[in-house]
């Protein structure tokens, strides 16, 4: 019924969950074992910023510019090289049509 | 025979809705039409393939007394047909609720609808019709309406300019499919793909017809390098009308599809068709994930996503392209492959459907599409956030949501196939989820923006619509075996043996 | 009875045609062009689907007072019909999106109309 | 708004074009012709009478709504003459020996006899309606936007 | 560069095309198995005259229907698009 099974491999959801729940039980055990002096709220919470001050919470919120900031820093060839075709351009795409055209019926009808 | 029933009921409700829609009249006859298309699947999964003959003194008589060729138009729906019917009325029904407050206090709301009819009574014609020029009607019916749809917000310049490149793109690539049905019809003088496929001779004019035929279907579902138009339209088409247009695109796969599998089925080398299906889709795969990663527009990204799954999809039934011939490895993995690619399609849709709702249930409250300005959104929008969380595990192949059950078909036969292309594969689910949470911690997660402290949640309605799909999301991923072994095989098995398809009109013709 | 003709020219024709507007449609700029290309190449498509229907020496198929003789083939016409008229639908909606992009934009240079791009 | 000499002549004129277009339409099935070609027909007399006034004066006669109200009832029209059919089949022409437009004609040629057809010649009314009403609407609409002034909701 | 690129491509393509429609039956002999039905049994099955009309509104009436939705999609969409924007709160 809702096992997905298939010649050389089986998925099972209802296990998996199963599997899941016990899993989460047996960490918040583990975390309920945790160290009873830490309180909310008391200084123990605050950013540590090596004695400089703290910036506001708006300006510690990540732009989404600058999230995976590495990512793109490293494969900035590979951006330039893509961004390159993408021009807003209504003719290039039907030129893109174009070139697909003539590759497929060339190899089409080669292969027959 | 409830199938001419669906016909009927979608256009006069069309024409009805014109002048003066009710959105509750709408909503009646649209619920009766899913019902009547859920008798029809249930109706072809138990007795077989239906073909329906308008026109003819009977709905069985596709040839006229003792007649080699068919003369009328024929509805001929089997597997595949009605998967695509079940994903589009399910779709549709989602938009449509989904679309009742989201259009509160603008104008032009009748056409609006109506639009929105004609665009679904294109797909379903796209999806049953048995003829190759009715084809090309519901596609052009299918493509005015998106693109009219698309364009809806005509006050913002972009909204126009994505649907103006949508109906070029389509325009083009449609008179290309009618050049190639040209061709098909000097040589066979038959239109019905069924005798097209019985007469077929597989001749250079024929690898012409089926090259221009590839090109314009590969256009319109957006595969890499030709996807260029789909984040463009996707991104201003209005809330509910993305899913509907998406689930467009992917009626053009099917027809896709039905062209490659069933008219030229019988072809001597299908390994050189299955490795150009798969080149292409690996491509999309990697370019559309890595392009989406860039984005900053929220639909943009998910458009871009669309075009790597629609790799996924064509993938896995390239695969099983390639091996077509061979009935071992066919029987191996091949099956598997084109299992998880049509499986990935009612997935893919459903979740993707829920992320484009979400995105534009936030572009309905904070009037911005730019992740940048966004944050701590989730404060306010908790039901919306919630959705997003759970059609970004799901398109990130996270279990036991359902995008993971297709992915894991495609993975392992895939991997059988050739691991190159499945590695590939794994990474490209990998920069996925990467990307989804990039936006899900700068829209929805930080400090509470000053701008959007009024922020209310979205209305009731769009969130029912939401919640359909949701629903559907979980309930996939928890059955996933019900589901391939109900809906899915049905399809493959009608991909990948199209004589029953040919028997079922030129069964009397030696 | 007309003679066998060696070369089949109007399908030539309707093919230069198609390639013509290929040309224009790839390579003008404006988007007026543009959509006289999309017409150029329906109208090519219609030549060659109704120059398929054409049998020598046959008369129009419709029995009012014919001449006895072969017909030429009515199907053709009809999907030339058909396709006339769907052309002639998104040619409208095309040119009203156009009239609107140079209400926005000022301009109907498919160069300037490119917000959306990368 | 042009001369007085154009537009008296179209005054004239149009009676003759909408009677040449009724005559395409009803006698699609006999001649060569037929509701889109009929309908086209009428359609160039709105044009012209477009041009000989200007499309203000025009907008007060046609109203859009109007307009859009016979596209409805036309394309109606023509569902309901293909669902009639439903007892046979979708799409049957029903009429087909009955007394109304259903004599069926000698096979062969034949001088043309206007009760024949079944329900052919009705479709042809439905769709010469539905192309009028539509291409008249879009011809105003899209004259109406260019000149600045807009169509009433 | 694009131009030259383009021109090559569009004479690949431009080329296949012309060399399929020359191998096409030849002009004015069409294979004709559906057409001869038609053009025989159109006066007995659809008593009209005018074949092209009974292919159009019998034989094809799907086509015809989804060509009349195609025109009313238009038409719908033209008056979408060139509605009166006074009534509309600003989406952006």
């Amino acid at each position: 019924m809702s096992i997905l099974s298939y010649g050389y491999a089986v998925w099972a959801p209802i296990v998996w969950i199963i599997a899941l729940v016990v899993i989460g039980v047996m960490a918040l055990i583990w975390r309920s074992r945790g160290q009873k002096s830490y309180k909310k709220g008391t200084a123990q919470t605050d950013v540590f910023l090596s004695g400089t001050k703290v910036p506001s919470e708006e300006q510690r919120h990540v732009k989404a510019d600058n999230i995976y900031w590495g990512f793109f820093e490293s494969l900035k060839g590979l951006y330039r090289a893509m961004m390159k075709p993408h021009t807003g351009i209504v003719n290039d795409y039907l030129l893109w049509l174009v070139a697909i055209l003539a590759i497929t019926i060339l190899i089409l009808v080669l292969a027959s | 025979m409830a199938l001419p029933l669906v016909a009927a009921f979608a256009i006069p409700l069309i024409s009805r809705a014109g002048p003066r829609v009710r959105n509750t009249f709408s909503l009646v006859i649209f619920s009766l039409i899913a019902f009547l298309v859920a008798i029809l699947a249930v109706d072809i999964h138990t007795v077989g393939i239906h073909v329906y003959t308008f026109g003819a003194t009977l709905p069985e008589l596709a040839l006229p007394g003792g007649y080699t060729v068919p003369v009328r138009i024929m509805f001929e729906v089997d597997g595949m047909s009605i998967f695509m019917g079940l994903i589009i009325t399910t779709v549709t029904l989602a938009a449509l609720i989904y679309s009742l407050h989201f259009l509160k206090g603008q104008t032009g709301q009748a056409r609006f609808y109506s639009l929105m009819m004609l665009l679904y009574a294109g797909m379903m014609g796209l999806a049953f019709t048995g003829d190759m020029f009715n084809m090309f009607v519901f596609l052009e019916i299918a493509s005015i309406a998106g693109a009219g749809l698309a364009a809806y917000r005509t006050n913002m310049a972009d909204a126009v300019e994505g649907g103006f490149k949508y109906i070029v793109i389509s325009a083009v690539s449609a008179l290309l499919v009618l050049f190639a049905i040209g061709i098909l019809y000097a040589q066979y003088n038959v239109l019905s793909i069924a005798a097209l496929a019985h007469y077929m001779q597989y001749t250079t004019l024929d690898m012409m017809a089926l090259g221009l035929l590839a090109g314009a279907f590969t256009m319109k579902l957006a595969g890499v390098p030709l996807h260029m138009w789909a984040p463009d339209t996707y991104t201003v088409a209005p809330a509910g009308t993305t899913p509907m247009i998406l689930a467009a695109s992917y009626t053009c796969m099917y027809a896709l599809y039905r062209v490659t599998f069933t008219m030229y089925g019988g072809l001597i080398n299908t390994t050189a068709i299955g490795w150009v299906v798969i080149i292409v889709g690996v491509l999309s795969m990697f370019v559309g994930v890595m392009m989406a990663v860039h984005q900053t527009d929220i639909k943009r990204m998910m458009a871009y996503h669309a075009i790597s799954q629609g790799g996924y999809m064509l993938l896995g039934v390239g695969v099983g392209l390639a091996v077509l011939a061979d009935p071992v490895a066919l029987a191996n993995y091949g099956r598997d492959a084109i299992n998880g690619g049509i499986f990935h399609i009612i997935n893919h849709v459903f979740y993707k459907a829920l992320l484009f709702m979400t995105a534009e249930a936030i572009f309905f409250r904070i009037g911005t599409r730019d992740t940048n300005k966004m944050g701590g959104l989730a404060r306010n929008m908790k039901w919306t956030a919630a959705f997003y969380i759970i059609g970004a595990l799901a398109i990130s192949g996270i279990p036991p949501l359902n995008g993971f059950a297709s992915k894991l078909l495609i993975y392992e036969s895939v991997l059988k196939f050739n691991p190159v292309l499945s590695v590939i594969a794994m990474f490209v689910s990998l920069v996925t989820l990467a990307s989804f949470a990039k936006v899900f911690y700068s829209a929805f997660t930080g400090p509470e923006m000053p701008a959007y402290k009024e922020v209310r949640e979205v209305p009731k309605s769009m969130i029912i619509g939401m919640g359909i799909l949701a629903a559907c999301v979980i309930f996939f991923g928890i059955f996933p075996g019900l589901i391939v072994d109900t809906i899915v095989a049905p399809a493959t098995e009608a991909l990948i043996n199209q004589t029953p398809y040919i028997n079922a009109v030129m069964g009397a013709v030696p | 009875m007309m003679e066998y003709i060696p070369l089949n020219f109007p399908f030539l024709a309707a093919a230069l045609l198609a390639g013509v507007a290929f040309y224009i449609i790839i390579f003008k700029r404006n988007l007026i062009k543009l959509i006289m290309g999309i017409a150029i190449l329906a109208s090519g498509v219609n030549l060659f689907l109704v120059a398929l229907g054409y049998r020598a020496g046959g008369n129009a198929p419709i029995y009012t007072d014919v001449p006895e003789g072969t017909m030429v083939l009515p199907v053709p016409q009809a999907l030339t019909l058909t396709s006339i008229v769907i052309n002639v639908a998104v040619l409208a909606l095309m040119l009203t999106m156009v009239i609107h992009i140079y209400r926005h934009t000022g301009d109907i240079d498919a160069k300037k109309s490119r917000r959306l791009k990368g | 708004m042009l001369s007085k000499i154009v537009r008296t002549v179209a005054n004239q004129l149009i009676l003759f074009i909408l009677i040449f277009g009724l005559y395409i339409i009803v006698h699609g099935h006999l001649t060569p012709g037929g509701g889109f070609q009929g309908g086209a027909v009428i359609v160039s007399g709105v044009v012209m009478l477009m041009v000989a006034f200007s499309s203000k004066e025009l907008k007060k006669s046609l109203r859009e709504r109007v307009l859009s109200i016979m596209e409805s009832t036309g394309a109606l029209i023509l569902i309901g003459l293909a669902l009639a059919g439903i007892g046979t089949v979708f799409a049957y022409n029903f009429l087909v020996g009955t007394p109304i437009f259903g004599r069926i004609p000698v096979t062969g040629p034949n001088p043309g006899d206007i009760w024949t057809g079944g329900v052919i010649p009705l479709m042809n009314l439905a769709v010469g309606l539905k192309v009028v009403a539509g291409l008249s609407a879009v011809v105003l609409a899209l004259a109406l936007f260019s000149s600045g002034e807009e169509m009433e909701e | 560069m694009r131009k030259v690129v383009g021109l090559i491509l569009l004479l690949v393509v431009v080329a296949f095309l012309v060399w399929g429609v020359l191998l096409i039956h030849p002009f004015g002999y069409p294979p004709s198995d559906m057409d001869d039905y038609i053009i025989e049994n159109a006066q007995k099955e659809t008593a009209s005259n005018n074949v092209v009309t009974s292919v159009v509104f019998d034989y094809r009436l799907l086509d015809t229907l989804g060509e009349a939705t195609i025109l009313f999609t238009a038409v719908m969409g033209v008056l979408l698009l060139l509605r009166t924007l006074k009534r509309r709160e600003e989406s952006s």
